[in-house]
């Protein structure tokens, strides 16, 4: 048997040594999930100097180029390889710029309901009495306002306290709180049940017993253990915050039209899918597609990664 | 326990109120409910009229005042746009939405449960890999979309199955049913299957990422030592030890389906709830919107009290009284 | 023979009066009928009146017709036509503007009565279609003396669910939002109407893609709207075509001339919009012949006028739009001191006219390349109503608005959208932009009691004529019919939108 | 013809951290009728043999060499289905973590029942009465009704019984019992070894039996191996290996057998090691980090007091109130515990000891009665701040070792964990060597610090949860059987451990076990537990030589008196 390491470590040196980081190198379709994944932010992120051109400079797009199929199909032009949309954007140009929004908002919205829906559920469940029983009646509430309404309280409020020329600014966290606010709820819920189940357990009274505080011991002890289905409805969520954004964009509280984002295109792909004009709505379907996959399996690798026993 | 569902039910009182009061205060900010009532040519006078009437100038807590005491009555108010009692509006979209919503649930549970343990099971197996990558399609791509191509291929291509609507059905006292008639059963597969495509990735996953914990403890384990069969290792065992996360999202959807299966319904035409209130949306149609969610709070504790309890049945551990 | 037919929409009552709005009254239009109806063509010809008269130029006299019943077998009367003018003027009724075109009713014996205008009225007549007669009798019997509305305490209202018209078709069944079912009324007045529909089953479908689905799949014989984009397919599909028309309706762009700052835009301190050179310069910079091509795929007619050819009053000469000229544009731009152009947001619609969005997009983009920068704010109708009407101040720097003269008379386009804003006077209310010309206003006022059509029509022409070289507004097109049918039927589109049973043939 | 035959097994774990090799080339058989004992070093692969046996090794574990032959059948490589049918109706297991060996959502009757259906295809009914007669044969005192119970609501050692009652409700061919009996009391151990001889000798079945208590192998076993290391260093029959032991390490294992006779100042240490530099060090405590920082305000009086303490469960639930069944786990029991004493607690399995400690450190709200911690209630304490306090002073070793780690925790972290909350180290690097020095001290190695709880042993685990209680510098120690999974010399090494804590630096203790000779050996006074009562306190000596209650004399009759171990060499206290 090997000789414990010194323990003198750079930090990232600690995340190359890791099990984590082992057991990434060791699992092909977390790799090829991570190079997607991080290729599709990157392509988002440097949307203006690799996209052929900019759908969103409303100077450049030509009405006359709309519709046009992909470059490979009678009709296209080289232009645009993946066609055009209605407007005469670029599909391929606007799914770069379109993904910087959705991936903006599908994160930050999942991350914003996965953390204020962990810590309210780890309380609720930890606390129990008169605490848990005001935390799940305001979930209640919650749950009763679809994240439409939402959208439009939110955007209503933000509307009447911003001054006007700062609205198109402000758009995108509109979103991304309502997205967020609407969805902690299913995080709440699901952490507060299994938080009933782990707070009975005996390593949570050892730690008690130890003196450990009470946040600590959620943080440290049960929340590494309720995290399972955690992964599973945040990575599920992150598909359903980029489309829900689509919708809410749709009701005028979201990012305008002239700067559609991928749900965005493929809600208006989607009107065109009768009448032939497929590649709208297929490439960005595609795209989302794929970009959940990866998350996906991403999120599965790690939540069995993050679990000593499944290693 | 009953003293638990007396509490609860008081609680939902509170939540109620609560929404309710939440709903008045965002009504103005969802759009001017007057132009959806009247004609282009009528005049302004007359819209001020209106909206007077309405009590629509009135400081919301006046008017959530008004809903309120009017609630308590069992009188929800008056649709603007139909013009008929809200609660007769809501009571006869109810049979469509809860019976598309069991069908795809049930369908959901199903279908979902027993891939999500076999996918388990098989971790590492080709089919489960396939299973796990399909349904992960079926979350990613809109549900319009979906809703489309179902339609598209089963509707028109195909030429199997009703495009829209409920089909045929049958009256059984205020209660209208589809489960009794050929067309209404047809009507229910398209719908219901575009409904439980997103839940049925959901509990999968869940299922199988819960169930991967289980499968490695001492006592499944030790049931195998036993020599239990396989059936009754996973399911009987294994599988209720994963429930609790199971039921509580199962209970989260159902309520979100019975309320706002808004997209499926849409595209579907199908005659429920979530239709009547996205309709509502649209129209600013107040009374309906306040009803409705209010109703839908009271679906929501309902349904939480339930799972509650339900864990408790599944879960001995979580029962509260074990010490005295 | 059963005609199956989806609108987007629904009926949302059953009462003739309780809303006026286009597609309830073209429905039950088949159930209830007024004193004169449309033809197919839009003509206005005899309903329950047989005939009328201008006794003086504000006294009109109606002979009605005899022998017509009611579903419930009542007899049509002189009363019954007093009773529903009346109705339709009681608290409830949004036919409140019907009925104040006409000041008294005085009935000369059962079947016939003396009308007396207000004013002179050359077009009185163009308004009777939608004002529908009820029965007097079984109004009363009912206890539905008064329209039905969703203030006050008449939820009760029998006429809301239930229908007793004289019209070709009687209510069947009910089910708001879900289903309407009509069936032949046998002993309708007109035996000679061409259909030979028995049954007709209405049921509201929402998302075009499954209307569009439902018609190719058969289930149904006829839906509308379809989306324009489909058309092509409707027409590739086996047994189903698109049917497709001009509508009454133009849509437009209007500026906020009013406001001495603009209360969207950059532009602080004054409002761009005053200058007829900015105006001028927006204008010519929409290619309204690509929105032509591209977003209506060929089905719109541009315009340069706020009213269309079906309108009473239309302009043939004025109706060639302003010239696509980007140069121009920009010269103009510069010279009223704004060659960098600026900033302004553009509230737009995205669920009520054909395409409005895409029709705003595009006009955004096209403003972009002459320098202007649009913010598009494109809201669903009740929000962008609710901000841009008269309820919220106008709301707005810089819209699209599509119009219908109620009337089909240019005079409603001239004092709802073009008059200067005059709330006393009920005038202009439409007129969200506040264009105001003085010499509009007084045209306006003489045309509204002008009874001789011809001077009527040069003045209506003169007063276009003047908003058009003030470029008080951009006119885009009128917009498309846009029907599909089955090939099992044949039906006749008329320029409201409206469907009229009678015209339906089911052939088999 | 062998019934079981164990041919050159080779099992390993591999890792990235490096392969353990767990058993190396170990062959072993049982005749019909014969129990084969096995003992050996904690974490030498006993468990493992059985866990290979039965086909249910965990992954990553490999058997990578040898056979598995029952009745000359080679059932190592049959079909998954062919092993099921194999497991439980042919060879019967008993795990060595009985506590969380049971589905903690069904009743003890559903397990039980289905089982018994499985496999004898009694019916429901049939079964039913089976599986009561079964638990009223390892002694479950009213199983009529303990039956509806789920298992959280039994003790530690009526959970081992239970266990022990699903394993042999099949009358398997062979059964492999691993540490059948640690939670049991003595009475109750000798119910359980009689029913087991019993089977083996009337109805010819072969039983492995895995323990460490000399006792038990005394008792029962007619043949023994030795393990060490992941080898058999030794075989032999039960007298040859007790008494004349060959091999060194299981000479030296024998002689650190804690006497049940006499009381001796020390436990004696194995000195038989292998692999240089493990040799367990002693430690100066007046130096080493454990003993610093140990001053406590002094109290007058005892340190813990507790004064009729009641304790009640619902056995019962139901829907009105009722309609309820309790019972009182803890009925009316008062003790004191005086600064730097060592208090035994002994009694029946289910009789309440872990009730007790658990009420001591607030896990339990007690019906009624006062626990007096250095002469504060700690049961009318309302906030988790001035209960701190009180923690920091109080550990508890659980009597479950594996449930009381954190699963997703590293050993490193786990036992840093309370050192790190308490600032009781200045920096991170301090923390790493506390932690290993604890680790080595309790016999793991450094390298264990960086595995997961689920990679040990039994009694690794045990270990772990022996050094996290250590790490928190308690001044007031519970320990519910601390020792249990551990074999004589990690056992002797860590008692060793307390006894200098308490001697030197004056360490309280609660000390709950099943093993009197360990319990004559370390504690000052005893209590005697009887369902739910204090029977009998006295000081220790004078418990072990002239017991007063009745119960406590049956206890002590029934100890196993390993007559045959020598004193030789043992330095005895006060002697
Ligand atoms: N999952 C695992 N991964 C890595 N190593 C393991 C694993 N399980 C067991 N081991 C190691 O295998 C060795 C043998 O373990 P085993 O449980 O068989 O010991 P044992 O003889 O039963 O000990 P004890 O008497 O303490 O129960 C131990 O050193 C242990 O650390
Ligand atoms: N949560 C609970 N609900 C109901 N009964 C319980 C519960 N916990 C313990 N009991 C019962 O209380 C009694 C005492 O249990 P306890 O665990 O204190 O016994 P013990 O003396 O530690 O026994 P052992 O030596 O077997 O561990 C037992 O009869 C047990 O069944
Ligand atoms: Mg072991
Ligand atoms: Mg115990």
């Amino acid at each position: 048997m090997e000789q414990v390491q010194p323990v003198t470590k750079s930090r990232l040196q600690r995340f190359f040594g890791s099990d984590i980081w082992y057991s990434f190198t060791r699992n092909p379709v977390a790799i090829i999930s991570a190079i997607v994944t991080v290729g599709m932010i990157l392509a988002a992120i440097f949307a203006p100097w690799i996209a052929p051109n900019n759908p969103f400079d409303l100077a450049t797009i030509s009405i006359m180029d709309a519709n046009l199929p992909p470059a490979w199909q009678s009709g296209g032009d080289a232009n645009f390889l993946l066609g055009t949309d209605d407007q005469g954007r670029g599909v391929l140009s606007t799914i770069l710029y379109g993904a910087r929004i959705s991936l903006m908002v599908g994160f930050f919205s999942v991350i914003f309901s996965m953390v204020v829906g962990i810590a309210l559920g780890l309380i609720s469940g930890y606390a129990g009495g008169r605490t848990d029983a005001i935390i799940m009646r305001i979930a209640d509430i919650q749950l009763s306002f679809p994240a439409i309404l939402i959208a439009l309280l939110i955007d209503g409020v933000a509307r009447g306290l911003i001054p006007s020329d700062m609205h198109s600014d402000i758009s995108i966290y509109v979103l991304i709180f309502a997205i967020g606010i609407s969805g902690w709820v299913q995080y709440a819920r699901t952490v507060r049940g299994s938080t009933l189940v782990e707070k009975n357990k005996e390593y949570v009274q050892a730690a008690r017993v130890i003196g450990i505080r009470p946040f600590t011991i959620l943080r440290r002890h049960i929340l590494p253990n309720v995290m399972g289905p955690v992964m599973v409805i945040a990575t599920i969520h992150l598909a359903i915050a980029i489309i829900t954004e689509a919708t809410l964009s749709f009701l005028g509280v979201g990012v305008p039209p002239t700067t559609p984002s991928l749900g965005t295109l493929i809600r208006i792909g989607n009107e065109y899918l009768f009448s032939g004009d497929w590649w709208i709505t297929i490439f960005p379907g595609i795209t989302l597609v794929v970009l959940v996959l990866a998350v996906n399996l991403l999120g599965d690798w790690m939540r069995d990664a993050l679990n000593p026993k499944l290693r | 326990m009953i003293s638990f569902i007396f509490k609860r039910l008081l609680q939902s009182v509170i939540v109620m109120l609560t929404v309710a009061l939440i709903a008045f205060s965002m009504f103005r900010f969802i759009g001017d409910p007057i132009n959806n009532m009247v004609g282009q040519d009528t005049s302004q006078a007359d819209r001020e009229q209106l909206a007077e009437q309405l009590g629509l100038n009135d400081p919301f807590l006046i008017q959530f005042g008004r809903f309120a005491l009017n609630a308590v009555e069992g009188n929800f108010g008056i649709s603007y746009k139909y013009r008929q009692p809200v609660s007769k509006l809501i009571l006869e979209r109810l049979s469509a939405t809860l019976e598309l919503s069991f069908v795809s649930a049930v369908l959901a549970l199903v279908i979902g449960i027993p891939c999500g343990v076999y996918t388990a099971l098989k971790a590492k197996g080709l089919i489960s890999k396939g299973i796990m990558t399909l349904s992960l399609i079926g979350v990613s791509l809109p549900t319009f979309l979906i809703g489309i191509l179902l339609i598209l291929l089963f509707g028109v291509i195909l030429r199997w199955l009703p495009t829209f609507g409920r089909g045929d059905v049958v009256a059984i006292g205020w209660w209208t049913t589809g489960f009794l008639t050929a067309s209404g059963l047809k009507s229910l597969i398209l719908p219901s299957i575009t409904l439980a495509l997103f839940q049925m990735t959901l509990i999968m996953r869940l299922v199988r990422a819960e169930m991967l914990e289980v499968l490695r403890t001492d006592f499944v384990k030790f049931a195998r030592a036993r020599g239990l069969p396989d059936r009754s290792v996973h399911f009987k065992h294994a599988l209720k030890n994963t429930l609790v996360p199971v039921i509580t999202i199962t209970g989260l959807q159902l309520g979100s389906l019975i309320a706002f299966a808004i997209i499926t319904e849409s595209v579907f035409q199908w005659p429920g709830m979530g239709l009547l209130f996205i309709q509502a949306i649209s129209d600013v149609d107040i009374p309906i919107m306040a009803a409705y969610l209010v109703l839908i709070a009271f679906f929501f504790v309902i349904i939480n009290m339930i799972v509650d309890i339900l864990y408790y049945t599944v879960d001995p551990r979580l029962r509260a009284d074990s010490t005295a | 023979k059963t005609f199956k037919f989806a609108f987007q929409g629904d009926l949302s009552s059953l009462d003739p009066h309780s809303l006026n709005e286009s597609f309830l009254l073209g429905t039950l239009g088949n159930v209830y009928e007024g004193l004169a109806l449309y033809d197919p063509n839009m003509q206005i010809v005899p309903g329950l009146a047989e005939s009328w008269k201008i006794l003086t130029p504000t006294t009109w006299e109606f002979k009605l017709r005899q022998g017509v019943k009611f579903h419930g077998g009542q007899d049509f009367t002189a009363d019954d036509v007093i009773f529903s003018w009346e109705r339709a003027g009681r608290d409830g009724s949004d036919q409140k503007v019907r009925n104040s075109m006409i000041k008294s009713i005085t009935k000369v014996d059962d079947y016939t009565i003396v009308v007396e205008t207000p004013a002179p009225n050359p077009i009185l007549v163009q308004d009777l279609p939608y004002l529908f007669i009820m029965d007097k009798e079984w109004s009363e019997e009912h206890g539905t003396t008064s329209s039905t509305s969703a203030a006050g305490d008449n939820a009760g209202n029998y006429a809301n669910l239930h229908a007793n018209g004289t019209g070709p078709f009687m209510i069947k069944s009910h089910e708001a939002d879900v289903k309407t079912v009509l069936v032949r009324n046998k002993d309708y007045w007109d035996g000679d109407m061409p259909t030979n529909v028995t049954e007709v089953i209405f049921t509201p479908i929402k998302e075009a893609p499954t209307r569009v689905a439902a018609l190719i799949s058969g289930e149904l014989d006829m839906v509308y709207p379809v989306p324009v984009q489909d058309w092509e397919r409707l027409d590739n599909a086996e047994g189903v075509k698109a049917l497709t028309g001009p509508e009454a309706r133009t849509i437009f762009i209007g500026f906020d001339q009013g406001r001495d700052e603009l209360l969207y835009s950059n532009i602080k301190g004054k409002n761009p919009f005053k200058d007829q050179r900015v105006r001028a310069a927006f204008v010519h910079a929409i290619n309204l012949d690509a929105i032509k091509e591209k977003i209506m795929r060929g089905a719109a007619t541009p315009t340069g006028l706020l009213a269309a050819p079906q309108v009473n009053g239309f302009v043939e000469s004025l109706n060639s739009p302003y010239a696509y000229d980007p140069e121009k544009s920009k010269a103009l731009l510069a010279e009223a001191g704004y060659p960098e152009g600026f900033e302004v947001t553009l509230d737009c619609p995205n669920n009520r006219y054909v395409n409005d969005e895409k029709i705003c997009q595009a006009v955004t983009s096209m403003l972009a390349k002459v320098g202007i920068k649009v913010d598009l704010l494109a809201q669903p109708k009740s929000k962008y109503f609710g901000k841009v009407l008269a309820t919220s101040g106008y709301d707005t720097s810089f819209y699209l608005l599509g119009w219908t003269p109620g009337s089909m008379d240019a005079e409603n386009v001239l004092s709802s959208l073009i008059v200067c804003q005059n709330a006393d006077a009920k005038k202009g209310m439409f007129n969200l932009g506040n264009y105001c010309n003085p010499k509009v206003d007084e045209l306006t006022a003489a045309i509204g009691s002008e009874t001789d059509q011809a001077k009527r029509n040069e003045m209506i022409a003169e007063a276009f004529k003047i908003v058009k070289e003030d470029v008080g507004y951009m006119p885009i097109h009128q917009q498309p019919l846009s029907w599909g049918v089955s090939d099992r039927v044949t039906v006749n589109q008329r320029a409201d939108n409206g469907l009229d049973y009678r015209y339906v043939i089911v052939n088999e | 013809m062998d019934l079981l035959n164990i041919k050159n097994l080779r099992i390993e774990f591999p890792s990235r951290h490096g392969t353990v090799v767990a058993v190396d080339d170990v062959s072993l058989s049982v005749q019909p009728g014969e129990v084969l004992g096995v003992v050996g070093e904690s974490g030498a692969g006993k468990s493992t043999i059985g866990n290979a046996v039965i086909g249910l090794l965990e992954p990553p574990g490999e058997m990578t060499k040898g056979h598995v032959l029952l009745k000359s059948e080679q059932i190592d490589t049959l079909s998954p289905e062919a092993k099921r049918k194999i497991r439980g109706r042919r060879i019967g297991m008993i795990f060595q973590d009985p506590l969380t060996s049971l589905d903690p959502l069904q009743t003890i009757e559903q397990q039980l029942v289905e089982t018994i259906d499985l496999h004898l295809k009694l019916g429901e009914k049939k079964s039913q009465e089976r599986a009561v007669d079964l638990l009223r044969q390892v002694g479950i005192p009213d199983p009529e009704n303990r039956i509806k119970n789920y298992p959280h609501q039994f003790s530690g050692g009526m959970r081992q019984r239970v266990v022990i009652a699903l394993a042999l409700c099949a009358e398997p061919e062979v059964i492999i019992a691993d540490e059948p009996t640690t939670a049991l009391d003595v009475s109750i151990q000798a119910q359980i070894l009689e029913l087991m001889r019993r089977l083996c000798k009337d109805k010819q079945v072969g039983m492995i039996i895995i323990t460490h208590d000399m006792g038990v192998i005394a008792d029962i076993t007619d043949r023994v191996a030795v393990m060490y290391h992941g080898k058999v260093v030794e075989e032999g029959t039960t007298a040859k290996i007790l008494g004349d032991p060959d091999h060194p390490y299981t000479q030296s294992l024998i002689s650190a057998v804690p006497r049940p006779d006499i009381r001796l100042r020390r436990f004696p240490m194995v000195n038989y090691i292998e692999a240089a530099g493990e040799r367990p060090r002693n430690i100066d405590l007046s130096t080493h980090w454990l003993g610093r920082h140990r001053e406590f305000e002094a109290v007058d009086g005892p340190l813990l007091s507790l004064k009729n303490l009641v304790m009640t469960f619902v056995t019962k639930t139901a829907f009105l109130k009722r309609n309820r069944i309790t019972f009182n786990a803890v009925d009316d029991v008062s003790f004191d515990i005086k600064e730097g004493e060592v208090f035994g607690l002994v009694g029946e399995s289910g009789s309440g000891k872990s009730t007790v400690a658990r009420m001591v450190c607030s896990l339990y709200k007690p019906a009624a009665g006062s626990v007096n911690f250095s002469g504060t209630d700690l049961t009318k304490i309302k906030t988790e701040n001035e209960r701190d306090f009180f923690r920091r002073q109080m550990q508890m070793i659980f009597q479950d070792p594996f449930s009381s780690l954190n699963g997703r925790m590293r050993v490193m972290d786990i036992i840093a964990e309370p050192i790190r909350f308490h600032k009781l180290a200045s920096s991170n690097q301090e923390v790493e060597q506390i932690v290993n020095d604890l680790l080595d001290h309790v016999g793991l190695g450094a390298q264990a610090a960086v595995r997961f709880p689920h990679e040990f042993s039994g009694g690794q685990r045990q270990r772990i949860s022996i050094a996290r209680a250590l790490a928190t510098r308690p001044r007031f120690l519970i320990c519910d059987e601390p020792t249990s999974a551990l074999d004589v010399s990690i056992q002797a090494q860590i008692l060793n451990l307390l006894k200098d804590l308490q001697e030197e630096l004056g360490l309280t203790m609660l000390f709950i076990s099943h093993d009197l000779p360990v319990i004559r050996q370390m504690c000052d006074r005893v209590g005697v537990m009887k369902q739910g009562k204090l029977v009998e306190v006295s000081a220790t000596e004078d418990l072990f030589e002239k017991p007063t209650a009745a119960y406590t004399r049956e206890l002590l009759d029934l100890m196993p008196r390993l007559d045959k171990l020598s004193h030789e060499g043992l330095e005895v206290e006060g002697a």
